[in-house]
């Protein structure tokens, strides 16, 4: 970037709040982040709000209402580019669990006044409505992949944020594979790289915050875990945690029964 | 992301990992393709082998492999011919204003020019390949009466992406050399040829075993220039080829520009079709 | 007086977590209409945890707030071993306190200073703030780190960490590794000294209302995990007995339900209803810094809640450090249970106030049913009647200057929005 | 058969716990095995205690346990997931930082020793041939060569291999034939717990020199020539290793080669497990205010897509292309480039495969 300094706006739709959070998260650079972008509209932070174009957008959340379909395509517009953050943004998120409900018997929940609430019928990713420029995966985020992303931005670079698996990650890290050593089911060989590897350093599976690595091959994991005597509900429910609505883990139903 | 060594923590010492030259001049050869002149700032000379090639550092972005395709008699200002196609590529050539370029190299080996001495030489480019041949014309046009007969083919995508377009025309108009060009798709101003680079070996008759072939550029164009080499009764053993691989430390030790048995680093980037065959042209090797 | 009728509308609050906005409507002295609107939109979690493993719950429901993951877990950790009839002590509960300690750390340090003290000064965020109060706004990023280090230490990240579970942690930390962030903790609290004599300089709007203050209570400690749910105004129950006593009501405009007391009304959770309960069991430090900036119980100034958001950082260092200096590392990184059907119910104080959870549990260990009661949604209703309150005088000032009062005075109960809608159970009713 | 040349010493497991003490007195850090979550890793020694007595390790593809076991045997496990790659070449090393006006700077050694307890013979092996690739080519790692050229290695002979060492296929193990500065034999006989040691360089032979020891009795070495027999036939898998080279070149087109798409997850544990794959990945970053980058190097993967990735696309973009450079490199284009197989049938690659693919097996069955 030369010259000026690139105005940067922060957005959210449905979400926790705690990818935009891993930005004040980042308490050392956060004063420097501001002198090197001028943070022209980031709600959770300021009441001062610039009018766009802006150059990047940042947008945490997923798509799950009307309103948010328009008000999506009309940041688009304003943003030269767009990041999205997070695995709501970048695969549905959590909330996308609930586009495995069947419409039928949802509707036939009266909850106590449906007319008030508006909403889609399915939680999707940014990219379902517009073009996106960069995915930063992650639940949350890993902030410092964050603010590798705002620095190759500013030295107009790609950032580096590996698409390999966690395996790569953990093993680098020196964790013992608890899927090896304990028979621990463990998402990582299919999951991108990115937190560094947490939970299998606290002796647990990887439940797969950064969505489907590069190349992941859904069905030969499945069956492992199937062979390590879980039920393939169990299976399938493992898959379907915080990025389950990514194109890859989604269909591993299907998958399984083959 | 990256993890904090604990080497981090240790004593840092200035050293010379790589050494810094100044842009001196860039020339746009095509919409896309930059010729860049630079300068040591060590002062320094620097010399080396035609198909050489060097890693290029942009401050901050990134460093990629990048052939010499200049003179290589001249020593203080080298060129480099540069394709933007991504970051790095991209802030090389727009270098203008920075401080410096890193630049680590020469490396690998050259186009066997020593070995071709009384021989006919054909080139054969294909795009952006010409650049790391470039100082090899340069040397047998230099060594003129070292060489027998020489034959250039070059072809581009269109008249737009032909590179050194000047030195084209000279080498067209020399008659110590038989040039021929030509382009997939022509427009309104175009006469040429028209057609891939392979069409052009209706217009030459090689002498098989006593012709050397130098060929660059896409892998499928080289795969069928091959063919066409092969078809003209030359063997493996005379046609050499420079291979692309993705590289990230140049030196042998990152692993990444395997082919086959092959580093393409130190052992290539140029290769005798007889060292390679047994991979060149396989998918995914 | 006649008039025409003025109203104050915020589309978009900002320096809150999660989308809200803000209608009043006033005439004379006479307010028309308040409305406190969350458009965040829904998640749905209660629904969605129905049919999922126990065991997942605390994962879960930690993303239905990014900046208080862990009231989420340890709520659901809580009501799930409530359920399944086991304890958690000793060193284990230490260390869930230690990690909470961290989270009301770098909560209470965001909200106080990122969010509510540009208010007070009139800056509109923070890193304005920062050019004419460098220090501070250093000093609380620093508490914030620190904070977010406890959690990171624990977990793995500050954000949803990942070592939390029903029956203890999947792993704990080791004598040394806890020793290892005994100086930070120090500095911390020093820092946090000067920020609680810095926010006690604030004006303060002078606005006062009569309570009803809810939190937890518990005889030996100030209260995280466990105790009574009691109030000032006599309510004194066990946390199973939260839905006799606290109604919920969906209201048309709003995303989240508001909650009640039954028969009486709105009531406020969060650090100032904590401290005018619970202040007999703060730690010496946090007191003797009360009493000297002259701050008195009962506290019934809303705008003060910076106060004591900053009075429980404080003793939030001060209670860390106890548990590092008596931590012994446990044999086990969790007690052991036996899955089995049951209903369970968890509420523990969330750097916002009471969180309250309740499951019910199939005996393979599948969630059949599950109700979350975050802060926000029990403080919404009083949010409300404050500014409904206020509004006659604060109607009076430039609209500017009201509009802002306004969202200060949402701000004094640090809303958490994306928590209040995690939203409506699915499953209530069929018809 | 022991060799009449050489020394051996016989030192009384009372007496090993001082081994520690003596080297960290010559001012050695001291890397040896302990257990960590469930596995037999390398860390950093301070005392004898840490290191683990009747662990066993069972190995199978795809999977890995620790037993206990009725004995104070100290070497009773075989390799684990952590190479001397680990200590050797770090997963991840600044190598340098640069600062715009071009001032470059590169973290200096710390001028550690190392020293590494419990290393096998398969592994000893793959660290000679990490030192043909990283010092013997026309350029050398520093850092390699800065923890390298000072380390003291202490081989463990293995009495008990494990269900996945193949070391006798690939002439590697289980007896140690070279690159220790001393090798030990652990003998549990008749309620006797003796460590038999034997020296290759004056560093090794100075450092027992400070031991308590004895020379081993003419029973011992006999015990110790019996296990080497019988070691070597309690090895049952075997790889072929005649015409290996040749034959893989030649099926590099063989169908067996895409059945390994529906297993393989391309998570890249085999190389990162295995004590000679050196792929590494080098990137640049930069700070915020753009006033320093710097460069790092990280291992990396050959499974991985950006490995190969040339503009326009990975060169490797099937699974299938991805194991069969990996196996190729392991088992024929290694030969070539660095005169010896790149495997030293340590199994690592084996057990460590979260879906257990045999390196073994898949080699044999592109093999006609
Ligand atoms: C021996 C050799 C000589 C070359 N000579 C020239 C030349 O003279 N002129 C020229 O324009 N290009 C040349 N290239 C290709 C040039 O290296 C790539 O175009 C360049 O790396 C692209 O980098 P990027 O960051 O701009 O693009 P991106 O497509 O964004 O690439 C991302 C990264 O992938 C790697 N990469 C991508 N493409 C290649 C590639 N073809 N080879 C190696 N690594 C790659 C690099 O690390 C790069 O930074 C040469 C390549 C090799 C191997
Ligand atoms: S991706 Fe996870 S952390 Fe980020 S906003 Fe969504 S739920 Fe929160
Ligand atoms: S623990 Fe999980 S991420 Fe780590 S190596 Fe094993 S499978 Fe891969
Ligand atoms: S390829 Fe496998 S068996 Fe061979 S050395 Fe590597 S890890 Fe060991």
């Amino acid at each position: 970037m030369v010259g000026k300094i690139p105005k940067i706006a922060v957005y959210k739709f449905a979400s926790c709040d705690g990818c935009q959070l891993s930005i004040v998260d980042l308490e050392d650079e956060l004063l420097e982040i501001n002198q090197k972008f001028e943070i022209a509209y980031f709600m959770e932070v300021t009441r001062a709000a610039k009018r766009g174009p802006y150059d990047v957008g940042l947008v945490e959340g997923s798509i799950s209402t009307p309103h948010a379909i328009e008000l999506i395509k009309s940041i688009r517009k304003d943003c030269k580019t767009l990041v999205a953050i997070g695995a709501c943004a970048t695969a549905g998120g959590i909330q996308a669990l609930r586009n495995w409900a069947n419409v039928e018997e949802f509707s036939k929940y009266v909850y106590a006044k449906p007319e008030y609430i508006q909403t889609l019928e399915k939680s999707s990713p940014i990219s379902e409505y517009v073009q996106v420029d960069f995915e930063l995966r992650g639940c949350p985020v890993n902030k410092y992949q964050l603010l590798e992303v705002l620095s190759a931005f500013l030295a107009g670079r790609k950032p580096n944020i590996p698409t390999y698996s966690l395996c790569i990650e953990c093993k680098r890290k020196g964790n013992v594979c608890v899927t090896v050593a304990k028979s621990v089911p463990c998402l990582g060989p299919v999951v991108q790289a990115g937190c560094g590897a947490l939970c299998p350093a606290y002796s647990r599976g990887c439940y797969g915050c950064f969505g489907p690595m590069e190349s992941p091959n859904v069905k030969s994991l499945a069956s492992k875990f199937i062979e390590l005597g879980m039920d393939k509900k169990d299976v399938i429910l493992n898959f379907r945690g915080f990025t389950g609505w990514s194109k890859e883990f989604r269909e591993v139903d299907v998958l399984i029964e083959g | 992301m990256k993890e904090k060594s604990t080497l981090e923590t240790a004593q840092e010492v200035e050293v010379e990992v790589m050494r810094k030259f100044s842009v001196e001049e860039v020339f746009k050869e095509t919409p896309d393709t930059y010729t860049l002149l630079l300068k040591p700032l060590d002062k320094k000379d620097y010399s080396f082998v035609p198909g050489q090639f060097n890693m290029l550092y942009a401050f901050g972005v990134g460093e990629v492999p990048i052939s010499l395709s200049g003179d290589p008699d001249e020593k203080y200002l080298i060129a480099h011919t540069i394709r933007v196609v991504g970051a790095v590529t991209n802030a090389l050539v727009n270098a203008r204003k920075p401080k410096f370029i890193g630049l680590r190299g020469p490396f690998g080996n050259g186009w066997p020019l020593e070995k071709t001495k009384g021989k006919d030489v054909i080139i054969v480019a294909g795009g952006i390949g010409l650049a790391p041949l470039r100082p090899a014309i340069y040397y047998i046009l230099k060594h003129r009466k070292e060489y027998g007969r020489f034959f250039f083919l070059y072809g581009a995508r269109t008249p737009n992406d032909l590179l050194y377009k000047k030195e084209l025309k000279e080498w067209k108009s020399r008659f110590d050399m038989d040039a021929f060009i030509t382009v997939d798709a022509g427009d309104e101003k175009w006469t040429g040829n028209i057609g891939v680079v392979t069409t052009l070996f209706k217009h030459i008759k090689l002498d098989p075993n006593n012709t050397y072939a130098f060929v660059c550029g896409p892998e499928i164009m080289m795969k069928f220039t091959v063919l066409e080499l092969r078809n003209q009764g030359l063997t493996d053993d005379k046609i050499y080829i420079s291979m692309e691989r993705n590289m990230k430390c140049g030196m042998g030790l990152c692993g990444r520009c395997q082919f086959g048995p092959y580093f393409v680093c130190k052992n290539g980037p140029i290769f005798s079709m007889d060292q390679i065959n047994r991979f060149f042209g396989r998918r995914e090797v | 007086m006649k008039g025409k009728a003025k109203t104050v509308k915020v589309d978009y609050l900002a320096r809150v977590e999660g989308e809200g906005a803000l209608y009043i409507k006033v005439k004379g002295t006479e307010v028309l209409d308040v409305k406190f609107k969350i458009f965040e939109a829904p998640r749905f979690f209660e629904s969605f945890l129905r049919g999922r493993k126990y065991h997942e719950v605390p994962d879960i429901t930690a993303r239905i707030c990014g900046i208080c993951p862990i009231a989420y877990q340890m709520s659901s950790v809580h009501a799930l071993e409530d359920a399944f009839g086991v304890k958690v002590d000793g060193p284990l509960r230490e260390l869930r306190r230690f990690i909470y300690c961290g989270e009301w750390i770098e909560s209470h340090a965001l909200h106080a200073f990122l969010l509510h003290a540009p208010d007070f000064l009139g800056y509109d965020d923070a890193m304005r703030m920062a050019k004419a109060h460098p220090d501070i706004v250093k000093k609380a990023l620093m508490v914030k780190k620190i904070g977010n280090e406890i959690m990171a230490k624990l977990g793995g990240r500050e954000i949803h960490p990942v070592s939390v579970c029903v029956g203890g942690f999947y792993k704990v930390p080791t004598k040394r590794q806890m020793e290892a962030m005994r100086e930070d903790l120090k500095k911390g609290m020093d820092l946090s000294v000067e920020l609680l004599r810095w926010v006690a300089d604030l004006k303060f709007p002078d606005f006062e209302q009569d309570y009803e203050f809810v939190s937890l209570r518990h005889p030996d400690e100030y209260p995280l995990n466990e105790g009574r749910i009691v109030s000032n105004k006599g309510l004194d129950i066990s946390i199973s007995e939260y839905e006799n006593n606290f109604v919920e009501e969906h209201v048309p405009y709003t995303n989240a339900l508001q909650s009640y007391i039954k028969g009486r009304g709105s009531y406020m959770v969060g650090p100032l209803a904590r401290i005018n309960l619970n202040y007999d069991k703060l730690w010496d430090l946090t007191k003797d810094m009360l009493k000297s900036i002259g701050f008195k119980i009962p506290c019934r100034n809303p705008f003060k809640s910076i106060i004591a958001r900053c009075a429980e950082v404080l003793y939030s260092f001060e209670e860390a450090l106890r548990i590092i200096n008596e931590y012994k590392e446990p044999n086990e990184s969790k007690v052991d249970y036996k899955v089995k059907a049951g209903r369970g119910y968890g509420c523990t104080e969330a750097p916002r106030g009471s969180l309250y959870h309740r499951y019910d549990v199939a005996a393979d260990g599948t969630i059949v049913s599950a109700k979350i009661v975050p802060p926000t949604a029990q403080n919404q209703k009083r949010m409300e009647d404050d500014l409904r309150a206020m509004a006659p005088s604060v109607m009076k000032l430039p609209y500017e200057k009201a509009v802002w009062r306004f969202e200060q005075a949402l701000r004094n109960y640090d809303p958490c929005i994306s928590c209040a809608t995690h939203f409506l159970r699915l499953e209530v009713e069929r018809s | 058969m022991l060799s009449q040349q050489k020394l051996y010493f016989a030192l009384d497991a009372e007496a090993f716990g001082n081994f520690i003490d003596v080297l960290k007195d010559l001012g050695y850090t001291v890397y040896g095995p302990a257990e960590k979550d469930g596995a037999i890793v390398f860390e950093i020694l301070d005392s004898i205690k840490q290191m683990p007595r009747g662990l066993y390790d069972e190995q199978s593809p795809g999977r890995y346990r620790l037993t206990k076991k009725d004995n104070q045997r100290y070497f009773g496990y075989v390799v684990g997931p952590q190479s001397p790659k680990y200590v050797l070449y770090s997963p991840q090393h600044l190598l340098f930082k640069v600062r715009k006006d071009g001032r470059t700077f590169i973290p200096q050694p710390d001028g550690k020793k190392i020293a590494i307890i419990g290393l096998r013979p398969c592994d000893l092996k793959a660290i000679e041939i990490l030192d043909n690739v990283l010092l013997k080519g026309p350029y050398k790692s520093n850092a390699y060569e800065a923890i390298r050229k000072d380390a003291l290695f202490i081989a463990v002979n293995c009495v008990e291999p494990g269900n996945n060492c193949f070391c006798t296929s690939m002439n590697t193990g289980p007896f140690a034939q070279s690159g220790y500065d001393i090798s030990i034999t652990e003998l549990l006989m008749n309620g006797s717990h003796v460590f038999i040691l034997e020296t290759m360089t004056n560093k090794g032979t100075e450092i027992v020199s400070r031991l308590k020891c004895r020379n081993a009795t003419e029973e011992e070495l006999n015990v110790v020539s019996k296990l080497m027999e019988d070691a070597k036939n309690k090895i049952r898998k075997k790889l072929d290793v005649e015409n290996l080279k040749d034959d893989l070149y030649r099926n590099i087109e063989h169908p067996n080669w895409n059945e390994i798409n529906n297993k393989c997850l391309a998570c890249g544990n085999c190389t990162l497990v295995c004590p000679t794959c050196f792929c590494s990945s080098v990137f640049d970053s930069s700070s915020l205010s753009m006033d320093v980058a710097e460069r790092w190097r990280v291992w990396d993967s050959c499974f991985s897509i950006d490995y190969s990735y040339i503009h326009g696309g990975s060169i490797r973009q099937s699974i299938m292309s991805r194991y069969r450079h990996w196996l190729m490199h392991k088992l024929a284009t290694w030969v070539d480039q660095f005169g010896t197989f790149g495997c030293v049938g340590c199994g690592r690659c084996i057990t460590w495969c979260p879906v257990g693919i045999d390196i073994v097996e898949e080699a044999s069955k592109v093999r006609d």
